[in-house]
């Protein structure tokens, strides 16, 4: 999956890009914006138009950026990495479900539209949950981040994609509190107005399901990055806790971990971004998600521990990384659930090992 | 204020009529509401329980009958903290109960164990402990408040921190240096000082539940008698190090990790991953572990009962509950797919909070002695490995 | 479970007779037997017969000691500490299950009986594999521990026990060689003439299990004195490597792993002696096991690490540990075999688990 | 003794069709019976095959082709090396060819290359590594082997362990000490010493496998000429350190554990174990561990590929892999139930083997660098954690 030096140099500046938002490690915004409603920042979303990342899966000829999953995915870890708030994954899956209908005001970050497509938890079904009868949509759709900052919703249903304005009658929105602050939403549907389109969410999640893996990854890369400062800069005993021993190897396996994110969730982009579908895409899709989820809970979990008891205070911002991933970690599937769907599909790296079975 | 009632001789009964004296008084009085409380409970919530228990004689299950404890032997102890904890009993504001009491009735004067042990027992002091602080977590014994006598006063400046619930207190036990030089372990003393003192400034600090449950204290030229010296001067450490004998074990007890595994079970029925055979293989190796450590505290158990002391073994205890108790929850979020990411448990019933429990956990390795420090401990007394 | 102190101190009797054969940790014996037919020394045998602890489990009116599971759990134990080669396990087993018809010569050691049990490897029933019509013993016994140096053989059936000599026609011994320098034989019975008694292995084979887990717990308790003797002595960096945080974590994780062992199978073992029958004991027993057979194989896995390069020389005692624990963790059912049981049976803990459900 | 023809320019070849064409000359010439062999093969087993590659040109992928080398690139000897392994072929004595030849060509004068690289590329001369000493395992700069220049002659005096098959070499490549005092890297250098010199007592090693793949290897006052010094005295630490470069990425392969998994699935199969849901879902993790391993060894093979040299942080590709190993060899175990035990293959079929994978898994973690050695070495040199 060797990557061309102009390609490499495009997600470098992609990367440079988003630190005009946060740097990384900092994340002063999201603990700003913690309980807050709508849970992130409309300006900052507008800016994020302007720097074409919500449309940045979009074609071209659509409007959009036309790049592909490896840069949609270093985007994504540098957003994990500040814990930026803003619902860019859930956005940018709807805008690319609208294709040539997004939009200028969409793209640009006037208008915010929410893929809605969950029927319950610990599902990866998009047909479930809400359908589409005269002109009519009813139902129930669930785990909705950021819904109440959003304008329209792009609901998923067995007829197709049904676009509903935020404010259309029949229209229910409960908030549930997330650990990270914000809140998912029941967006309950009766009898609503909206308007059929093509177009089959399929792919689209499994995209957003590894743009959610590069998001963890960031949070991997923060929080570890915060938790061996500490470990430089705290003391005790006499002498920097870094220079424990044990507390030198978990970091260490942290470092492995994170390294392991990253070449799973980048050798998926790259095998996106080559084209592949099907099985062999939704197999480097899951992979990437089961390895980024199990990783980012460890690492966080872990991260808590190598602070001690400052770890377990709401002023230490490593409980702001734990808290995001708990809320990540399971979204667009958890590890388990990515287990299992790699079980059940003909797995990549059967070939190499059945490959090595046929011994002399 | 009600004063304790003469306690009735509870030795007299076997075990057996002890366990069901304890089951009977914990159902005819302990408060509905305050079972399995989800977060440390403060004084005006606790309050009426601790009056509850002090007016029967039920407050302090260590202390001897003459100060108005219940007098128990490690055999019935183990059996009321047992209970206690199956019950899932409210904690207290405890901590004149558990560690101001018994180190006053060892080292105490005479004045001092007439003047403060009958207001823990009537609930008029309620105490707390000033021992952390900021850069001194795991290595205590690098503490830094100091107290200077001046003339008939101790003239105490520093500052303390995880004050579990100072906030709610009126008084303050605390470790501070009156010598220097030397192993850092001497030079420490034990004082008492009111809260209302001027010059202490209390914090609350947010914990990860952003619960209130711990403080910071700050200590700028509290002057306090210098009768309030607990003991010998310099001598607080091993004073204060000797009182944490008994109840270590208690840091190991299984009734926290069985308790988790009970709502383990629970999430996963209401989940549907409890016929999953995958879940069932964790489940039971989770029911396995619980199990064993159920077996290894009972051998610990067993040598309180037959008088003998524990040593620093006791400490894989704590070590292992802690972890099996964050097992369990690291299992519960991996079953919860995306409740774990909600802050309210599932459909408001307390008794399916994955996320919250999780979050609890965190905290079992690194208060009461870190597992890192325990290992290091365990290496070196048990395992005679060098330093 | 608390036991009186005449039974400690008839206990800390039979741990210190034990020591008469083979001080704890001296594993000379062992060594010397490697590969050697019949894998155990006949005169060793002898004097465990002498010492009662061949018919320590029959009853005294057989001409036994009539000692409970926790004594048998202690012999076990001190035993598996020195890697004692000689059957005991299998042999008491046989003639626990003799019962009266145990006979003065077996129990004395001059005549060595061994119970055949087992159809094929991975199971705990002992009812297949042989069957016993018109006198005539037909099919094929597995995993028969020790059964060069074995005079006679007792042979579960559906029909009962068949007692059978190990010279009768139409007996063939195949001896497959194991890890430990000992042979496991299946035995193929041609029609084979023997005596039928009666009688049910299920119980005794839970005792067996359980002895094979106190035997495995000595194991654990010798592989780790070694290695943490090792690591005071052993030098590196200018230090001993004990002094090294990261190797003493580890010392302390396979200590609590002994601990846990031990009070697995003692609770187990006081399980049994007070009357426990049924599910609960197998339950105990399932624990017990599950728990030696994973401790053990982990504690001998790192102490083959802690020792580093020597570890891995057939010269250090170290791998002798880890062999015996090889073939043992799976014998009588390992951990996973154990583990499905304990979860099929109605778990002991359940009802503290349940009781606990019980909330407001 | 043949000679090696030239070789052929592979460079003007494709990645592709050098691929095809190191697949074509497997298929064509590996002995069929040398496959995956089970243990290390001694000289007399692997002669043969050593030999052939000899004559073909294809024994020393990394040297220039000027010295009778490939004069692969770093993304042809990935290739090499990868389909070497995927087709299981029989590791040979490769310490000149892989060590000593590079050592040689950077440091030897002109005399020692003519001289040593032909005889290695003709099999004429077997070397071994005397690197190690019994009390400087990982700490392997603290040797005590030492070297003094008598007149013309070194006289060497010592001893060297883990020596891989010095039993069938006949010269031997070695770091001695030639200075004291300073850091303890400083004063060693690299010497040449034939095995036949008087003074050299060869003693195997059995390991755990009862194998003798290693020896003791004693020197009494063993002298060799001024001449076999490689490179400048006193530097030979560096220069031995700096040989393990290119190779390190090797340790991390994911042939090992791919071909382990494989072993696993056929155990399954065989055993009726793959249709259990737990066990699948434990095979699953281990593919998904093995998949990311493989992507994780593509990032830094990519990074050769660009012509960059790889960091201190290749050794995370080892610690995986050698865990990884064990991991599966561990589930082998967990599955094969009394199979465990046994000494040889089930059935005899030398695919379903646990036992002995797992105990050839044993010494993963040890060799070519500690999985300890290789975290301290990462804590501080990648993450810059304090000593």
């Amino acid at each position: 999956m060797s990557i061309d030096a102009d390609r490499l140099e495009n997600i470098r500046m992609i990367r440079d890009s988003a630190q005009a938002i946060a740097r990384r490690g900092d994340v002063r915004r999201a603990r700003d914006w913690r309980d807050r409603l709508p849970g992130f920042d409309r300006a900052v979303w507008r800016k994020m138009g302007d720097l074409g990342w919500i449309g940045l899966r979009v074609d071209e000829a659509d409007g959009g950026s036309g790049l592909g999953m490896l840069e949609f995915c270093a985007l994504a870890e540098e957003l994990g990495a500040t814990l930026t708030p803003e619902p860019l994954v859930a956005a940018a899956a709807a805008v690319r479900l609208l294709g040539r209908n997004a939009g200028s005001d969409r793209l640009s970050g006037d208008r915010i539209v929410l893929l809605a497509w969950q029927e319950r938890a610990g599902s990866l079904d998009p047909a479930g949950g809400a359908s589409f009868a005269g002109g009519r949509l009813s139902g129930c759709k669930r785990l909705v981040p950021a819904a109440d900052g959003a304008d329209e919703f792009l609901v998923t249903t067995e007829s197709g994609l049904v676009l509903v304005p935020r404010d259309a009658a029949g229209l229910t929105i409960e908030l549930l509190p997330a650990q990270d602050g914000g809140h998912l939403a029941t967006l309950h549907f009766d009898g609503v107005q909206g308007e059929l389109l093509p177009g089959d969410a399929g792919r689209v999640l499994d995209e957003a399901a590894l743009a959610t893996a590069a998001y963890l990854l960031g949070v991997i890369e923060g929080a570890l990055a915060l938790t061996v400062d500490y470990l430089k800069t705290r003391r005790q005993f006499d002498v920097p806790i870094g220079s424990f021993q044990t507390l030198q190897h978990r970091a260490v396996d942290l470092t492995l971990q994170a390294a392991l994110t990253r070449a799973s969730v980048e050798s998926a982009a790259a095998c996106l971004d080559g084209g592949a579908v099907g099985a062999e895409a939704q197999a480097a899709v899951s992979r990437a998600k089961a390895r980024a989820s199990d990783a980012a809970m460890l690492v966080t979990r872990q991260a808590i521990q190598l602070h001690g008891g400052i770890g377990y205070t709401d002023e230490c911002d490593v409980g702001l990384y734990l808290r995001k991933a708990m809320v990540l970690a399971p979204a667009y599937g958890g590890a388990a659930l990515h287990r299992r769907r790699y079980a059940a599909l003909q797995s990549p790296m059967d070939d190499i090992v059945d490959g090595v079975a046929d011994g002399p | 204020m009600t004063t304790p009632t003469q306690t009735p001789d509870f030795d007299a009964l076997s075990d057996e009529a002890f366990r069901a004296a304890v089951q009977t008084f914990l159902a005819d009085h302990h408060p509905r509401h305050l079972r399995n409380p989800a977060k440390r409970l403060h004084w005006d919530e606790a309050r009426d329980w601790y009056l509850i228990l002090a007016s029967h004689g039920w407050l302090a299950p260590s202390w001897p009958r003459r100060y108005g404890g219940m007098g128990l032997s490690a055999s019935k102890q183990l059996i009321y903290v047992d209970e206690f904890e199956r019950f899932g009993a409210a904690r207290l504001p405890d901590h004149g109960i558990i560690l101001l009491g018994p180190l006053l009735i060892r080292h105490g004067s005479e004045e001092q164990k007439s003047h403060f042990l009958p207001k823990i027992l009537s609930g008029e002091h309620i105490w707390c402990q000033g021992y952390s602080e900021p850069n001194a977590g795991s290595d205590l014994a690098s503490l830094r408040t100091e107290a200077v006598l001046d003339g008939e006063e101790w003239v105490i400046n520093g500052q303390k921190t995880w004050t579990t619930l100072a906030q709610d207190a009126n008084w303050i036990f605390l470790l501070v240096r009156t010598a220097k030089g030397g192993r850092k372990q001497e030079g420490i003393s034990f004082l008492l000082a009111p809260m209302d003192s001027p010059g202490i400034t209390v914090r609350p600090i947010l914990n990860i539940h952003r619960h209130d449950e711990f403080c910071e204290v700050f200590f700028d030229n509290v002057r306090v008698p210098k009768s309030n010296l607990v003991g010998e001067i310099n001598r607080g450490w091993s004073m204060a190090k000797a009182l944490l004998g008994f109840e270590r074990i208690f840091l190991g007890s299984p009734r926290q990790s069985a308790h988790a595994l009970a709502r383990l079970k629970h999430l996963a029925r209401h989940l549907g991953a409890w016929d999953d055979p995958v879940f069932r293989d964790r489940y039971t190796q989770l029911a396995l572990d619980l199990a064993d450590h159920n077996a290894l505290f009972e051998t610990f158990a067993d040598r309180l009962r037959r008088g003998e002391s524990l040593g620093a073994d006791v400490s894989l205890l704590k070590i292992h509950q802690s972890e099996l108790f964050q097992r369990i929850t690291d299992t519960m979020m991996e079953i919860a797919a995306e409740h774990a990411g909600l802050l309210d448990p599932i459909g408001g019933d307390r008794d399916l909070d994955p996320a919250g429990l999780f979050l609890t956990a965190r905290a079992a390795t690194i208060y009461g002695g870190s597992s890192e420090v325990q290992r290091n401990i365990l290496a070196k007394s048990v395992l005679g490995l060098p330093s």
